[in-house]
């Protein structure tokens, strides 16, 4: 009942349309041929709010001609215009459909030129539109064209939950060494040798960014160290957030190694929040109180120049760690050793030797193996034309 | 004297030499413009947040709609616990605030990480050799030997080794490219202060 | 709709759940890390699955994404204002003892106090922080363009003076490795700007050449940047982004806590 | 010899910084005019905005502060003009919270100023900063009005002409990042492949090298690197359009085009640095082996 009486008021539509076309100029110029076998259609895998529209073109449109998109609405199905699209692409996407409201959509070709003041005119008479079944919008449950990410996602999750329960279960797990990560116990030794503090700064990021997360928990091994050395350790930082979140971890990590006893507030410290003061604080401080090891770990940006360079000025041990490489240049050229990319977040599990973080490390490995071998099978499989499984890959 | 730039210009160029006498010795005139700019730049942060963020997103829809907007409470409430942490016995509450702060960041760097980066990249990669550019590989044998040298959990044998090596070759050179591009832009900044000084204070000044 | 699912469920996570939790840890410490940790899970695990689930309530215009990223892009709007009372404790302290330097302690929050003055007024006065219904700058713009600007400006222009003193102290070719960093950034800035152009400037005989030079010079800093550079930083890209993807999940599911302060311990 | 090495190597570093100043302080006194050469990534993003169609969208979004402003502001002021020569319409926001709103507002005037005939809310609108980018950015992917409920000045989206067929990124046809640090990034990695909108970026000569990793895996359309890549653009425009001329033909006028006079001779300085600190370094190292 219900569809009889929607089409009932589509031909309505359709002759009344006919009878009154939208912009119609005095004189009459020729009709234009219509589009054929409109379908409109829910856009699949999204949050709703789309239709999509697929047709073929009139074969024997003229050229400079376009396609305009007109829409209907429920309960007066009065079709308006909402767009054109230009000929040959024979889809449109309407993102601005209400859910569960039941459309129909309208096609015709048009022809319209711009003059030089960029006025649209009319150039010749539109033909009365196609005019699809009625159809309404819905949000799905999935994305479909995001397909491979999500597997992608899940295989990584799986594999880094499955190292780590591997790991917990007691099974041995080799890590290579890092030369910068061995050289901290070497530093913090020299400076307990020589009676001069160490120094740590985590970089300038808040902790919204993940290599200032890092940072903090290799900082938890660096105070430990310091802790048990009884060596003076300082943390100036330019981030608030950050700031409190060291301070939090260096007592802590007094604390569990049974020295709160050596723990001083002033350990952590706010300098200040301008990126500048900062690194113009902190580097007159190296100046003066001339550390034994310097620890740049963590989010730099153009201090890091300034900052390196006057710790190897004064002489210091220098460790840095990025994981973004812009800054990198500076580090790998004035300090001692330089934490690269990833090695940063393999870190803290090198350092604690904790089953959960190692097997995490373990896991990162084997989807960087599963990768490697993609890439390879990947690229011999394209190299004989056999299928280019890049495609497979990208992502939308 | 109308062709005196306006009184603007002459604070900016004073404080621009001030900023610049650092670089002959650190001295009142560069201390006075560091902290005066530590300062302009906090208000400038909280001008800006107020006007640009917490009010057109914050305050007046709730303002304008409450029964539509009342939920905008929850980032109101959570946004004050971050301020907890100045009183020491409950600074604890905290914690709330700062985890949901930094684990929603984190969950949507998630989303960047193997949807944006790793997928799009290592797609890259996989290319019909040889192609029509006959050093394509290279750009291949320097992803891959990189990806190598990343690798952790493996004993390193003779030929992993080398292609690691390989791989940290592959890094220098992009460092060395870094330095390159670097000094470009540093030097730009300086470019854009010198102008400003020649040509907006200077030369006025000159009636040139 | 009239219940809504994603507003019900994000104001439950976010506000019902911590305030009980607070509640309940005011005399419970272990709760103190254990609730924080917990909602955490919830605010990382949902712009993933956003991602992933188009369905209205969670991805929908009203649903617990977006709804969240409007939370968030408000509590940002609070994380950047925290380091304020920080810097006005540690001023005022200082000019209350008069330690030295307080004079420039009393410059800071002249500067703060003045502009920031100024943005609170043109936010609350519904004028705004650019410019006047007439066109004139709003003095919060004033600051900004004539104090604020040239200031950030200069401090960073520095850095020029500071790369070139690094360039003849700092970068040495001590090993292989620097050797090759050396070579690559020789390159790539003979390579970026015209340099034999502006040597051969006063050898009119040499511009043909030097302008040739300089091409293949070009072409060849851009196969640097595009084969090897690029090789090395879809390396980084891929090894970093699988480094941080794993540290996001120990991060999200509670496993790596130092950043709460919380050690093994807790 | 020697002895003028080891004098070298302890020199004063002021005197270092004097010769800086003045090779980039003389090329702007007396310009050389030296040639610039185009390269791909910067031809690429040129002609990508050449072919939009007359009406479609750009976003531009200011995402560095004044530190960065020589390179960036003539990238974003070139392609504010070149909307205004192709018709395209643009939106302006700003994501970097050290004063990208300043410039955008500062940029946005100098380009109305030049080109009358752009109307507010029709043609361009400023739709100010935001705090929390990334945030920000996955908002916009869905409903720009969620993420910016009003303009720069306080004015509702649903007033303004413009935004009316534009309810999110989708309905944007380029976004253009001029870009300093992390966020240009994330365009990138968030916002193409998530929502799928075309991405040119005009980055700090600092983040360029990264980027040709993305403009390899097609994730970039085009990309302008540092002040070296604005002065491409320069010449992209000059020869595409030649009322250009008005703008980067002026003697007066600061261009990126002008900048990199300054740019070659301090390139030069530094090349020298390098090379005479490694010949004193290993000179004087061979005589401490011996």
């Amino acid at each position: 009942m219900k569809s009889a009486g929607i089409t009932l008021i589509g031909l309505f539509l359709a002759a009344n349309a006919f009878a009154a076309p939208i912009d119609a100029p005095a004189t009459q110029p020729p009709v234009l041929p219509i589009p054929q076998n409109l379908v409109a259609k829910d856009k699949p895998g999204d949050s709703g709010g789309a239709v999509v529209l697929t047709w073929t073109d009139p074969v024997s449109l003229p050229a400079g001609a376009d396609i305009e998109v007109l829409r209907a609405e429920p309960p007066a199905y009065d079709l308006q215009p909402i767009d054109h699209v230009a000929a040959g692409a024979g889809t449109y996407t309407d993102t601005s459909a209400k859910n569960g409201v039941a459309y129909r959509y309208g096609l015709r070709s048009s022809l319209a030129t711009t003059d030089s003041t960029g006025a649209v005119s009319v150039a010749a008479a539109t033909s009365a539109p196609v005019v699809s079944e009625p159809v309404s919008s819905h949000d799905n449950w999935f994305k479909v064209e995001r397909t491979n990410s999500f597997i992608a996602s899940v295989l990584f999750v799986i594999i880094v939950l499955g190292s780590i329960q591997v790991a917990r279960s007691g099974k041995e797990i080799f890590i290579r060494r890092i030369a910068g990560l061995n050289a901290i116990d070497e530093a913090i030794g020299r400076a307990t040798e020589i009676g001069k503090k160490v120094m740590y700064i985590p970089g300038i990021q808040s902790m919204d960014d993940i290599q200032t997360v890092a940072s903090v928990a290799i900082l938890g091994h660096v105070a430990r160290s310091t802790a048990r050395y009884g060596t003076d350790l300082e943390v100036p930082n330019k981030d608030p957030l950050t700031f409190a979140s060291a301070r939090e971890v260096v007592r802590a990590s007094y604390l569990e190694e049974g020295r709160p006893d050596l723990f001083r507030e002033e350990m952590v410290n706010y300098v200040t929040y301008d990126q500048f003061a900062f690194t113009a604080a902190v580097s007159a401080k190296m100046t003066r109180e001339k550390p034994a090891a310097i620890f740049l770990v963590g989010y730099f940006f153009a201090e890091s120049l300034i900052l390196a360079e006057t710790g190897q000025s004064t002489g210091a041990i220098q460790i840095a760690g990025q994981a973004d490489p812009t800054q990198l240049p500076f580090f790998v050229a004035t300090c001692d050793y330089t934490l690269i990319g990833e090695e940063l977040y393999a870190a803290s599990a090198y350092l604690s030797r904790e089953p959960v973080l190692l097997g995490s490390i373990r896991g990162q490995d084997i989807a960087k193996g599963i990768l490697i071998l993609i890439a390879i099978a990947g690229i011999l499989l394209a190299s004989v034309h056999l299928v280019d499984i890049s495609s497979w890959i990208r992502t939308k | 004297m109308s062709h005196l730039p306006p009184i603007g210009v002459w604070i900016a160029a004073f404080l621009t030499l001030s900023a610049l006498s650092f670089l002959y010795k650190d001295n009142p005139f560069f201390r006075f413009a560091e902290s005066l700019f530590a300062g302009v730049s906090l208000g400038y942060y909280v001008g800006i947040t107020l006007d640009q963020t917490l009010v057109p997103n914050l305050i007046e829809p709730m303002q304008q709609d409450f029964g539509k907007h009342w939920d905008l409470l929850v980032p109101g409430l959570l946004g004050v616990l971050l301020y907890m942490r100045y009183f020491p016995r409950i600074g604890w509450v905290s914690r709330y605030a700062l985890a949901i702060y930094v684990t929603y960041y984190i969950g949507l760097d998630f989303t960047r990480r193997l949807h944006g980066e790793a997928m799009p990249q290592i797609a890259r990669v996989i290319v019909a050799l040889p192609g029509p550019n006959p050093l394509a590989f290279v750009f291949v044998v320097g992803v891959l030997s990189v990806l190598v040298y990343f690798f952790f959990s493996m004993e390193q044998g003779p030929v992993t080794r080398r292609i690691s090596r390989l791989g940290i070759w592959f890094l220098m050179i992009s460092f060395g490219a870094a330095f390159g591009f670097t000094v470009m832009g540093r030097v730009a900044l300086l470019i854009g202060r010198l102008n400003f000084l020649i040509l907006d204070w200077i030369y006025p000044i000159l009636g040139i | 709709m009239s219940f809504d699912f994603g507003r019900v469920a994000l104001v439950l996570c976010f506000a019902i759940v911590p305030i009980i939790g607070i509640f309940l840890g005011l005399n419970a410490p272990g709760l103190r890390s254990r609730g924080p940790i917990l909602v955490g899970v919830v605010a990382g695990i949902v712009p993933i699955l956003a991602m992933y689930i188009p369905k209205g309530f969670v991805s929908g215009p009203e649903g617990m994404g977006p709804r969240l990223d409007n939370w968030l892009i408000i509590l940002a709007g609070f994380a950047l204002l925290l380091g304020i009372v920080n810097v006005l404790q540690n001023n005022f302290k200082k000019i209350g003892r008069r330690e030295s330097g307080w004079f420039f302690s009393v410059v800071l929050l002249t500067g703060l106090f003045v502009t920031g003055g100024f943005g609170v007024y043109g936010a609350l006065s519904g004028v705004g922080i650019g410019f006047n219904p007439d066109g004139s700058p709003t003095p919060f713009k004033y600051m900004t363009d004539w104090f604020f600007q040239p200031l950030q400006s200069t401090i960073f222009a520095l850095l020029a003076f500071f790369m070139a003193s690094a360039a003849f102290r700092a970068f040495r070719a001590r090993n292989v490795e620097a050797t090759i960093l050396l070579i690559a950034a020789g390159l790539v800035m003979l390579g970026r700007v015209p340099i034999l152009e502006f040597l051969a400037v006063p050898f009119p005989f040499f511009h043909a050449a030097a302008a040739s030079g300089s091409q293949a010079l070009g072409k060849l800093t851009e196969w640097i940047m595009d084969v090897p550079n690029g090789a090395a930083q879809s390396g980084i890209i891929i090894g970093a982004a699988l480094g941080a993807a794993s540290m996001a999940i120990r991060v999200i599911l509670g496993i790596e806590r130092g950043y709460l302060g919380l050690g093994k311990g807790e | 010899m020697r002895a003028f090495l080891e004098r070298l190597l302890r020199l004063d570093r002021r005197w270092i910084f004097l010769f800086v100043l003045l090779s980039v302080a003389i090329p702007i006194v007396i310009p050389l005019g030296l040639p610039v050469t185009t390269t791909e990534s910067t031809r690429k993003a040129f002609e990508f905005i050449e072919a939009m169609k007359p009406g479609d969208t750009v976003l531009i979004s200011f995402d560095y502060g004044p530190s960065s402003a020589p390179e960036n502001d003539p990238m974003a002021e070139a392609v504010m003009r070149q909307c205004a020569i192709r018709k395209l319409r643009f939106i302006v926001i700003a994501l970097y919270p050290l004063g990208g709103l300043n410039l955008a507002s500062n940029a946005v005037a100098k380009v109305v100023a030049e080109y009358p005939d752009l109307k507010y809310g029709v043609d361009y609108v400023n739709l100010g900063y935001k705090d929390g980018a990334s945030a920000v950015m996955r908002r916009m992917g869905d409903d720009i009005a969620g993420a910016f409920p009003t303009d720069e000045a306080g004015t509702p989206l649903a007033q303004i002409p413009m935004m009316k067929g534009i309810a999110s990124l989708r309905q944007v046809q380029l976004v253009f990042t001029v870009a300093t640090g992390i966020i240009g990034e994330w365009w990138i990695t968030q916002v193409h492949p998530q929502v799928g909108t075309p991405i040119i970026i005009g980055p700090t000569a600092v983040s360029a090298p990264k980027y040709y990793a993305f403009l390899n895996s097609g994730q970039l359309e085009g990309m302008l690197g540092g002040m070296k890549g604005a002065a491409e653009y320069e010449k992209l425009m000059r020869a595409a359009h030649p009322e250009m001329e008005r703008f980067y033909g002026s003697t007066r006028d600061f261009t990126a085009t002008k900048g990199m006079d300054g740019q070659t001779v301090m390139h030069t300085v530094v090349l020298l640095f390098i090379l005479l600190g490694n010949l004193a370094f290993f000179l004087t190292q061979k005589r401490a082996v011996r």
